[in-house]
């Protein structure tokens, strides 16, 4: 059957906001029931949208194209391609979890609902548009209530953290704002009428250096977002501050808009300027992965730690991009979907840690194995998922971004393996002093996981182990699309000009 | 040197003279004189330019009318002597010196390249005049420019009502009080507290 | 003997229809002294309500200009009038709220509020410097009296330096007018157009017109650096009529603008640019700058005001319809998002002894969620944060300054709305996240949160479906010549 | 039988998965279950070996294709396994030692309260370790060498409460990481070069060797090498495994003797084909291997804790393993392999014996006399003993000296010399062990009870395997196990050079005979003191030896002192520079607006000004055209 | 008439400047005020000499309108001036200034 089942994933996670907007006298349990119920919708339309999703197709399905603000040539222009299906997926997947994470939220339980559906439409939105503006519009829509959901539910320093947050991206987002007009103004003089319609924008034939500023608008405004370093220090701050559901959003979904953005936009629109500026970001992306690394091995508070090691592990991301070869492309998008599993499962089984010792710092914890073994136990798979143990499911995403990488640029693969050793000294040495030692006699009797927080747990472990095991399924839908990108990167050659354009626009290309 | 000429340079000079007096001389009342004497020379120039009717209305609008209701204000509230002892901004008057004379150059070289300082007007002003000055300005504004004259009205009623509501506001008694209230006011406090702050806990006592 | 004039009365019916409100209120007011206020309230809605519906006649028929070319009477005009009437409407009716509680009723307020609007609606409607002039001292009379209406030491201090610095603006004004007259030997803005647009050589003489002209409106419209009156009057005036000159004074100066710059001075537009877009820029970027360390919301929201100034005005470098359609939608958000944050304010701050400082604003969300909820969507708005309008209006005047080429001040723009998210924010995060504190003196009354419910909602319809208005915005771009 | 190969992998598997989950329902009945998914496993390869032998020796090769695993762009990896005399040979040692050594637990591990995840992560372990051995792939082969890994952590930590299994834990999983690494990187070669990680493709079929440039080969097998020394505990790497004997005992029987540790000589045979087409990676595995032989033993002798000791024996041993494969008799090496699995196991779950009657007391200056309170425990240990020691005719002897006759036929003299050097001291570390630990009278406490049945019949077992393995399986350097090998190693070539056999024997016998006396000679009972008070004597001597060389001690200050400092500078400068810009900027804007009262002075003279000041700005513009 | 034009703007221009002057320099409201009266004037002379120049009455009629203007903003002005004087007792500008900052 076609359902336009984009907008459907799009608008399902909504259905909730109505109930919790008119219904001011909700109990915060039926609230918690609302925003779980609708998270779960949003999951079955998602797996709706994966069935009728064509394996082995490489460009857009399920497309659907409506006009939005004609005259301004913004439309409601929605498709899925292999990249963007399974973070689709995973956005989805995670969203039940993390609002059933949150149910020890006990303040303004309606409004935090609320608000966690929005964000979960606006990923969804981000994900799915292929409207540069209606992209951006989602893309910075997301902000505010994640903002809001640090600051309000967040711990001590949660304004600030907030506010730095909410700063830092806006800032980066500012210049990718002066790059999609400067495109939909070019498109205009080119197509004779402007639009933002990213196939469309496909099209434009830029001149070499106006090409490269734009990806530079670009690539600055997702850099933020993933964030490669040395963009990177909102992250720990937001991290930290946020509350267990924030953390995992944060981690799992948001910041994979970021690598998805460079993705879709960057590699589609540039791929001249991609190649010109490829080894530089991959030069950033290995820094970002060393320095991510050894940063984490120093934190005190688990979950500074668990942010460093997201920024190590992002950086292996935008390395696998920026290799431009389909196994590390694949790898990439197999690692945005594994770090938002194995970082999310990780600020997940902390967060219930947190909920029961109220202290973050490594220094105060220790011996938690001996009292809660169920929870030390979900903590070790998560921890052994995010170093990379083969049979789970970051090796594959892991393996795929180094093999692809190291068949481009060996001396980069092996500086960006050391990640591999050091991931496993942080996590290890963190976990030996949190959980193991000598039992502490005021952690004595920390209850161990409940039923609930296990059925938590469980689904995302199956995961990890089905696509440690058996990735096939998502590879075989990520491969054609992968393929097809990295042909178009690199067919291009450095410097080669498309045929110019009038002098002014060169100019103007130089101007942003 | 023909007459006009000698005219402008006599009382030009007396113009920006007066000018400057206004501004420097301490006492308000003498200020205003000045001004009035300023407002002469002005109805002078439109003389020599050929604008009898404006003469005229300005010696007795600006002259007579205005000038007089200020002098009135100045006696009524007593301020006629000069600025009260006070901190002085800094830089003002230098920077003050330094933008008029800027303003001027400005101007004069835009004047310049507009119509060229020697330009002198052309003849035959008084086909523009037939009938007299009056009689053709009244025909330009009554056919030309009826309509702003129809909203030179209403921005008279706006100032009526405005001097209206200003004036005779709520009843005398009040005003009195309020008088009185701020008379021993530091108003240094107030410039430290925000608005409605110890005013309003006096409204309240009230 | 003189040939009368054509006088089309018709073309000009909203704004007598305003002044006649205007008498008529004035005339019950001095007859009723201490009257019940809800009449004069509900009168002025109805001569609002039958200029709008004027207006909208006018809608349909061709532009023309009329009366000796003194208005010219086109769909910028009647969509200027539109907009006006509707912020005329909130005013008053925050000022009936206001002025209620008020021991010595102030009905003088709705005939100075018709006052100010009929001058508005000349204004835009003005086809000729001098119309521009007299319609301008006709709202700033007008306002000056607002500003000063409840006494207090605040608001006459905040009218005498309205005054003061007005009239030294208008004089500017005025000599804009004359030594463009002595340019091109006419006030006629569309006779300016012509006169300039056949003449070459040297401009000098003009562009000193159209910049002193640019001086005397920037002042109205408070750009950097003749914004400087902003702050101190929209945080002395009375809150209603804070929200009212902040919204309908920036629309129909605006709309002055755009006639002044795009029609009359259209012939200089390379040279004016870069100076329209230099102000543009300051102006952004001092707004947010300032506007960081304020403590005070109203006067947090005027430095704001300045940087919105700056960005609607960035449009203006761009002089083909989508420009002028941008700036227009910039104007209608805004106008929403402004009155309804300064009416919140109002509702917040407690009657006529208004205390708008953060500390009122300390934990509202826990206080009340709906006024704080309120003033959330409207500064969210107005720091361009989707899905609201703010966020489209942004897109739109950037794209415009973008479209002509400024792609620096396009980035400077980007740039400083991230400064303008730092403080709007700011306020929200007192609301939403910081305990309650001090005892809560915020409007009980549910009447005036659902009259602001009506802004908020457009404020987020207009952000998620630009389209129902942008079509008729670029119809209104499209200028008689 | 061959083609359900893979429930040799499964069945441990599945019973780790229940164990792990249900451990806590089958309680103390946990180790019978795990034991019994063992002995099945065990059937399963015993059923594969004897189909293999009943096929004709040429094509006994044998792929079970079991599923895809990872394919993007052009990779493609499936989970294939490979039954060949190698591999099989590895899986009995896996499934038939382990076997013995789980029923050996459960007596061990009787007072453990969470028997089921011990077992749980034993039974992992081995499901690992057999996929380590019959993968047919470089990627499964590698699934299976990180799994192991993970298992020692995980089993080394198991007494997690103990800070010191805790950091033993993670230090050998970090160690092993590097070697890993290594590895992994090898493997990206391989792919580069090959584009397959199939053994087929890349190691050649039958005769035919794979083309290939020596430069890559070379790499390949350093890299692979690298990984087998982290893996084997060998030089520079080894630094684990004396610590990893926190674990139980019955851990370090298994996977730091027989089995895990093994695994680095298993990666070299069976890429023996690239080393061999570098002849330079052959000559390093071969120094790496007397190095660590030689090393290790001198490290052991100054050893008082008898399982450090006999970690560093089992590093010794591995080392001659190394040896052989370098000198080229990977057949040898593997006999070597086999017959160590046994006696090693045999040495540790012995001295596992000890601890279990002594609680836990293991240092041999507080034990001594052992035999008269565990004669069997004491009978056993002295057949391991003999058997490491390689006194004809015991295992030790078939293969350790097979290998030094073998070198010295082919003249290499430093390797025969060396090698007999070690082995000298092989002999003398373990009888060493054996004197101070069960002759003389007691230096312990009570009395110490001896082992439960369960747990010495294993032991039995393990004995006869540990003294006659080598006469059953290597009795020639043709001996069995070579010949049965030999489709996948390829026959032993054997020189001529240097003293006939016979002679060479003589001098091992010699040799080793000249070990045990200078052991009798040092740690006899009556010398007791002498060597207890060594260290007070010779604080030199016995630090150098005690502390292995101080290898580990250099590696722990290169650590602490260049690594974490340099963490904790970087952690600085993240915080105070990289954010200290990010919040510098939010600074100077919040300063810049604190400049408004200034301007903004509430003075309409103020206001003018800027006004005026403005206007003339803005005229600029008029009178200079731009 | 033989005095060029521009000397009359050149003369309106530095009255409108020494107008601004004395609006930036006093701190009498009223004189501010006058200051500012001075400039309209200062106006009124460049529209009437433009009118001179350009042979039409319509700068006369601009200057007469400005005129009115500036009496209506007399009233005002002086109105809320001595409104101020009652309530703080001063017409020192540089007093105003509670609002600030």
């Amino acid at each position: 059957m076609d359902l336009p089942w984009l907008t459907l994933v799009i608008v399902a996670p909504l259905v909730g906001v109505p109930v919790l907007a008119a219904w001011r006298t909700i109990s915060d349990e039926a609230a918690r029931w609302v925003g779980f119920g609708a998270t779960l919708v949003a999951f079955v339309v998602s797996l709706g949208m994966l069935l009728d999703f064509e394996t082995g197709e490489a460009g857009f399905q399920l497309v659907s194209k409506h006009p939005w603000v004609e005259s301004a040539g913004l439309s409601w222009f929605l498709g899925v391609d292999g990249f963007s299906v399974w973070l689709v997926m995973v956005t989805t997947f995670m969203f039940p979890i993390a609002v059933a994470a949150s149910w020890r939220i006990d303040h303004q339980v309606r409004r935090y609902m609320a608000v966690a559906l929005f964000l979960e439409t606006v990923i969804l939105g981000a994900f799915l548009s292929l409207d540069l503006l209606l992209f951006f519009l989602f893309f910075e829509a997301l902000l505010f209530p994640m903002y809001y959901i640090v600051g309000v539910w967040g711990s001590k320093r949660r304004i600030y953290a907030a506010t730095k947050f909410l700063l830092y991206t806006m800032f980066g987002s500012a210049f990718l704002l002066v790059g999609i007009l400067w495109l939909y103004i070019e498109s205009g003089k080119q197509l004779g009428a402007a639009t933002f319609d990213l196939t469309a924008l496909e099209q434009l034939q830029l001149p070499t250096g106006a090409g490269r500023w734009l990806f530079l608008a670009f690539f600055i405004g997702f850099a933020v977002k993933v964030p490669v370093w040395p963009l990177h220090t909102w992250l720990p701050d937001a991290h930290t501050e946020a509350p267990t559901k924030g953390s995992v959003v944060l981690a799992a979904i948001l910041l994979k808009t970021g690598p998805y953005g460079m993705l879709r936009f960057n590699l589609d629109l540039f791929p001249e300027a991609s190649r010109f500026f490829a080894d530089a970001i991959m030069l950033l992306a290995v820094v970002g992965i060393v320095y991510g690394a050894i940063v984490a091995m120093m934190q005190s508070d688990i979950k500074r730690l668990i942010a460093y090691s997201s920024v190590s592990h992002m950086g292996l991301i935008v390395l696998g991009i920026f290799a431009f070869s389909a196994e590390s492309m694949d790898g990439a998008v197999m690692q945005m979907v594994n770090h938002g599993l194995s970082t999310g499962m990780l600020f997940l089984v902390f967060g219930m840690l947190y909920e029961r010792t109220h202290t973050r710092e490594i220094a105060d914890l220790g011996g938690i194995v001996q009292v809660t073994p169920w929870l030390a136990g979900a903590y070790v798979v998560a921890m052994l998922s995010s170093i990379g143990l083969p049979g789970l499911n970051n090796f594959v995403g892991e393996f795929l971004v180094l093999l692809g990488t190291f068949s481009v640029d060996r001396v980069l693969a092996s500086i960006a393996i050391l990640g591999v050793i050091l991931s496993a000294i942080y996590m290890l040495w963190s976990y030996q002093r949190t959980f193991q030692g000598p039992a502490k006699e005021r952690w004595g009797r920390l209850p161990d996981l409940s039923w609930r927080e296990g059925a938590i747990v469980a689904p995302i472990v199956v995961v990890m182990l089905w696509i440690g095991l058996h990735p096939a399924p998502i590879l075989e839908r990520l491969r054609p699309t992968s393929e097809q990108v990295s042909e178009r990167v690199r067919t291009v050659q450095v410097g080669e000009a498309v045929e110019p354009l009038t002098e002014a626009s060169g100019a103007e290309g130089a101007e942003p | 040197m023909p007459l006009d000429n000698v005219v402008f340079w006599v009382f030009a000079p007396l113009s920006v003279a007066t000018a400057i007096g206004m501004i420097v001389v301490r006492n308000a009342v003498h200020a205003a004189l000045f001004l009035v004497v300023n407002f002469f020379t002005i109805a002078v120039m439109y003389l020599l330019l050929d604008a009898p009717f404006l003469f005229a209305v300005q010696i007795v609008v600006y002259a007579g009318a205005i000038m007089v209701l200020f002098l009135f204000v100045i006696m009524l509230l007593g301020v006629d002597r000069g600025d009260a002892p006070g901190e002085r901004l800094f830089g003002q008057r230098a920077t003050a010196a330094i933008l008029a004379v800027a303003i001027v150059a400005e101007m004069a070289t835009a004047i310049r390249a507009g119509i060229g300082f020697a330009t002198r007007a052309p003849e035959g002003f008084d086909e523009a005049n037939q009938g007299g000055n009056p009689a053709a300005l009244a025909d330009v504004l009554f056919r030309d420019y009826f309509f702003p004259f129809e909203v030179t009205s209403i921005l008279l009623i706006v100032a009526a009502v405005a001097a209206m509501v200003l004036a005779l506001r709520r009843s005398k008694a009040i005003t009195q009080q309020e008088i009185e209230a701020h008379a021993g006011d530091d108003l240094e406090a107030y410039a430290m507290t925000p608005p409605g702050g110890p005013e309003t806990m006096r409204e309240r006592a009230r | 003997m003189i040939d009368p004039p054509r006088v089309e009365l018709w073309a000009i019916l909203p704004v007598l229809v305003l002044f006649g409100g205007a008498l008529v209120a004035l005339l019950g007011a001095a007859v009723t002294r201490r009257g019940e206020p809800a009449p004069f309230a509900l009168f002025t809605l109805a001569v609002l309500a039958a200029t709008a519906a004027t207006a909208l006649w006018l809608w349909n028929r061709d532009p023309v200009t009329a009366l000796e070319g003194m208005v010219s009477v086109d769909r910028l005009a009647v969509v200027a009038t539109l907009a006006l009437c509707g912020i005329g409407a909130f005013g008053a009716y925050l000022g009936y709220h206001y002025f209620e509680r008020d021991a010595s009723r102030r009905n003088e307020f709705y005939a100075l509020l018709l006052f100010a609007l009929g001058g508005m609606a000349l204004l835009v409607a003005a086809a000729d410097l001098i119309i521009v002039f007299l319609a301008i001292e006709v709202l700033s009379l007008s306002l000056y009296v607002l500003t000063a209406l409840t006494f207090r030491r605040g608001p006459t201090e905040a009218a005498m330096k309205y005054f003061l610095l007005g009239a030294f603006a208008s004089a500017f004004l005025l000599y804009g007018v004359a030594i463009s007259y002595g340019a091109a030997a006419t006030t006629s803005i569309q006779g300016l157009a012509r006169a300039l647009a056949g003449t070459t050589g040297d401009q000098a003489l003009a562009i000193a017109g159209a910049l002193l002209l640019l001086v005397g409106l920037g002042f109205k419209v408070s750009l950097v650096p003749f914004h400087m009156w902003t702050p101190d009057v929209y945080q002395g005036a009375p809150s209603p009529v804070t929200a009212f000159m902040s919204a309908a004074t920036k629309v129909a100066v605006f709309v002055a603008l755009v006639r002044v710059l795009h029609v009359a001075f259209v012939g200089l537009q390379w040279d004016l640019a870069p100076a329209v877009a230099t102000v543009s820029a300051v102006s952004m970027v001092v707004g947010s700058v300032l506007a960081i360390a304020q403590r005070d919301v109203k006067r947090l929201l005027a430095y704001s005001s300045i940087a919105q100034a700056g960005y609607v005005l960035s449009a203006f470098v761009s002089p083909d319809r989508d420009g002028i359609a941008a700036a227009l939608f910039y104007l209608i958000s805004y106008a929403a998002a402004v009155i309804g944050a300064f009416g919140v304010t109002m509702l917040i701050s407690g009657g006529i002894d208004e205390q708008t400082g953060f500390e009122r604003f300390r934990g509202l969300g826990r206080r009340r969620p709906g006024l704080a909820t309120l003033l959330t969507v409207f500064l969210l708005s107005l720091a361009g944060i989707p899905p609201t309008a703010g966020f489209v209006a942004k897109v739109f005047v950037l794209g415009a300054a973008g479209s002509a080429g400024y792609w620096s001040l396009v980035l400077i723009g980007a740039l400083a709305s991230v400064l303008g998210a730092f403080y709007y924010l700011r306020v929200v995060a007192l609301m939403a996240m910081r305990e309650p504190e001090g005892e809560d003196v915020a409007d009980p009354s549910a009447v005036p949160r659902l009259v602001l419910a009506v802004p908020a909602v457009a404020v987020v319809v207009l952000g998620i479906v630009p389209g129902v208005i942008v079509p008729l915005l670029r119809e209104a771009g499209v200028l008689t010549w | 039988m061959i083609d359900l190969i893979g429930l040799a992998i499964a069945i441990p598997l599945l019973a780790a998965g229940v164990n792990m989950l249900a451990g806590v329902r089958l309680g103390r009945y946990a180790g019978w279950f795990a034991t019994a998914a063992m002995v099945a496993s065990f059937a399963v390869v015993l059923g594969a070996l004897l189909d293999l032998l009943s096929m004709p020796a040429a094509e006994r090769s044998h792929v079970v294709a079991a599923a895809e695993w990872i394919r993007a762009g052009a990779a493609t990896v499936s989970i294939d396994l490979r039954v060949d005399p190698l591999s099989i040979t590895m899986a009995m040692v896996v499934t038939g030692v382990g076997s013995l050594i789980h029923l050996y637990a459960i007596g061990y591990m009787e007072h453990d309260p969470r028997p089921g995840r011990f077992f749980g992560y034993m039974n992992l372990f081995c499901a690992f370790m057999l996929a380590l051995v019959l993968a047919n792939d470089f990627l499964l082969l590698y699934l299976g060498w990180e799994g192991v890994g993970l298992c020692s952590y995980l089993l080394i930590g198991f007494w997690s409460d103990r800070p010191e299994a805790a950091r033993a834990a993670k230090k050998a999983f970090i160690t092993t990481r590097v070697g890993d690494v290594m590895l992994l990187l090898g493997l990206f070669v391989v792919w580069t070069h090959f584009g397959s990680f199939d053994f087929d493709t890349v190691l050649g079929g039958e005769g035919t060797l794979p083309e290939i440039a020596t430069g890559t080969a070379t790499a390949i097998s350093l890299l692979m090498l690298g990984g087998a020394v982290g893996k084997s505990a060998q030089l520079p790497l080894h630094v684990w495994l004396p610590d990893a004997m926190a674990g139980p005992t019955p851990v370090s029987a298994l996977i730091h003797a027989a089995t895990m540790v093994t695994a680095g000589v298993y990666l070299v045979v069976r890429t023996h084909v690239l080393f061999e087409i570098s002849e330079v990676a052959l000559t390093v595995v071969a120094v790496v291997g007397l190095a660590g032989a030689l090393y290790a033993g001198f490290a052991s002798l100054g050893q008082y804790d008898m399982k450090r000791a006999l970690a560093y024996s089992t590093m010794s041993q591995l080392g001659f393993m190394f040896l052989a494969a370098g000198l080229g008799y990977y057949a040898i090496a593997m006999s070597l392999l086999v017959a160590h699995a046994f006696y090693k196991a045999l040495l540790f779950l012995t001295s596992g014996n000890v601890m279990h009657g002594l609680h836990d007391e293991i240092d041999v200056r507080r034990l001594g006399g052992l035999r008269r309170d565990m004669p069997l425990t004491a009978a056993l240990f002295a057949g391991g003993a003999l058997a490491l020691s390689g006194l004809p005719p015991f295992s030790g002897f078939f293969t350790k000296d097979t290998i030094l006759e073998l070198a010295s036929h082919d003249g290499d003299v430093y390797a025969y010399v060396l090698g007999s050097l070690g082995a000298l001291v092989s002999a003398w570390y373990v009888a060493r062990l054996f004197f101070t630990a069960f002759i003389g009278d007691r230096r312990y406490e009570g009395r110490a009870h001896e082992a439960s049945p369960v747990m010495q019949a294993p032991l039995v077992v393990l004995a006869i395997g540990a003294l006659f393995a080598g006469l059953v399986l290597a009795a020639t350097p043709e001996g069995r196990l070579a010949t049965f090998l030999e489709p996948v190693l390829g026959p032993i070539v054997e020189g001529h050079a240097g003293p006939s056999t016979g002679v060479l024997v003589a001098i091992s016998v010699v040799v080793t005979l000249l070990g045990i006396g200078i052991a009798w000679r040092l740690y006899r009972p009556s010398q007791v003191e002498r060597w207890v008070s060594f260290p007070e004597r010779e604080p030199g001597m016995a630090g150098v030896l005690g502390h292995a060389f101080y290898l580990d001690d250099l590696y722990a200050w290169i650590v602490s002192a260049v690594g974490l400092r340099g963490a904790a500078a970087l952690e600085w400068f993240d915080r105070t520079v990289v954010d200290g810009v990010v919040n510098g900027v939010g600074r100077l804007a919040v300063w810049a607006a604190g400049l408004a009262p200034i301007w903004q002075s509430g003075k309409v003279r103020r206001y003018a000004l800027s006004f005026l000041a403005g206007g003339v700005a803005l005229l600029v513009f008029a009178v200079v055209r731009v | 008439m033989r005095t060029p034009i521009a000397y009359f703007l050149l003369l309106s221009a530095i009255l409108f400047a020494l107008g601004s002057a004395s609006v930036l320099l006093r701190r009498n409201a009223l004189r501010i005020f006058m200051g500012v009266e001075l400039q309209l004037n200062a106006v009124n002379l460049s529209l009437v000499a433009f009118s001179r120049l350009h042979l039409e009455l319509d700068g006369q009629v601009l200057a007469f309108f400005s005129m009115v203007v500036a009496a209506a903003e007399v009233v005002v002005g002086l109105a809320i001036i001595v409104a101020v004087f009652r309530r703080t007792g001063t017409t020192d500008v540089d007093r105003a200034d509670v609002l600030r900052g």
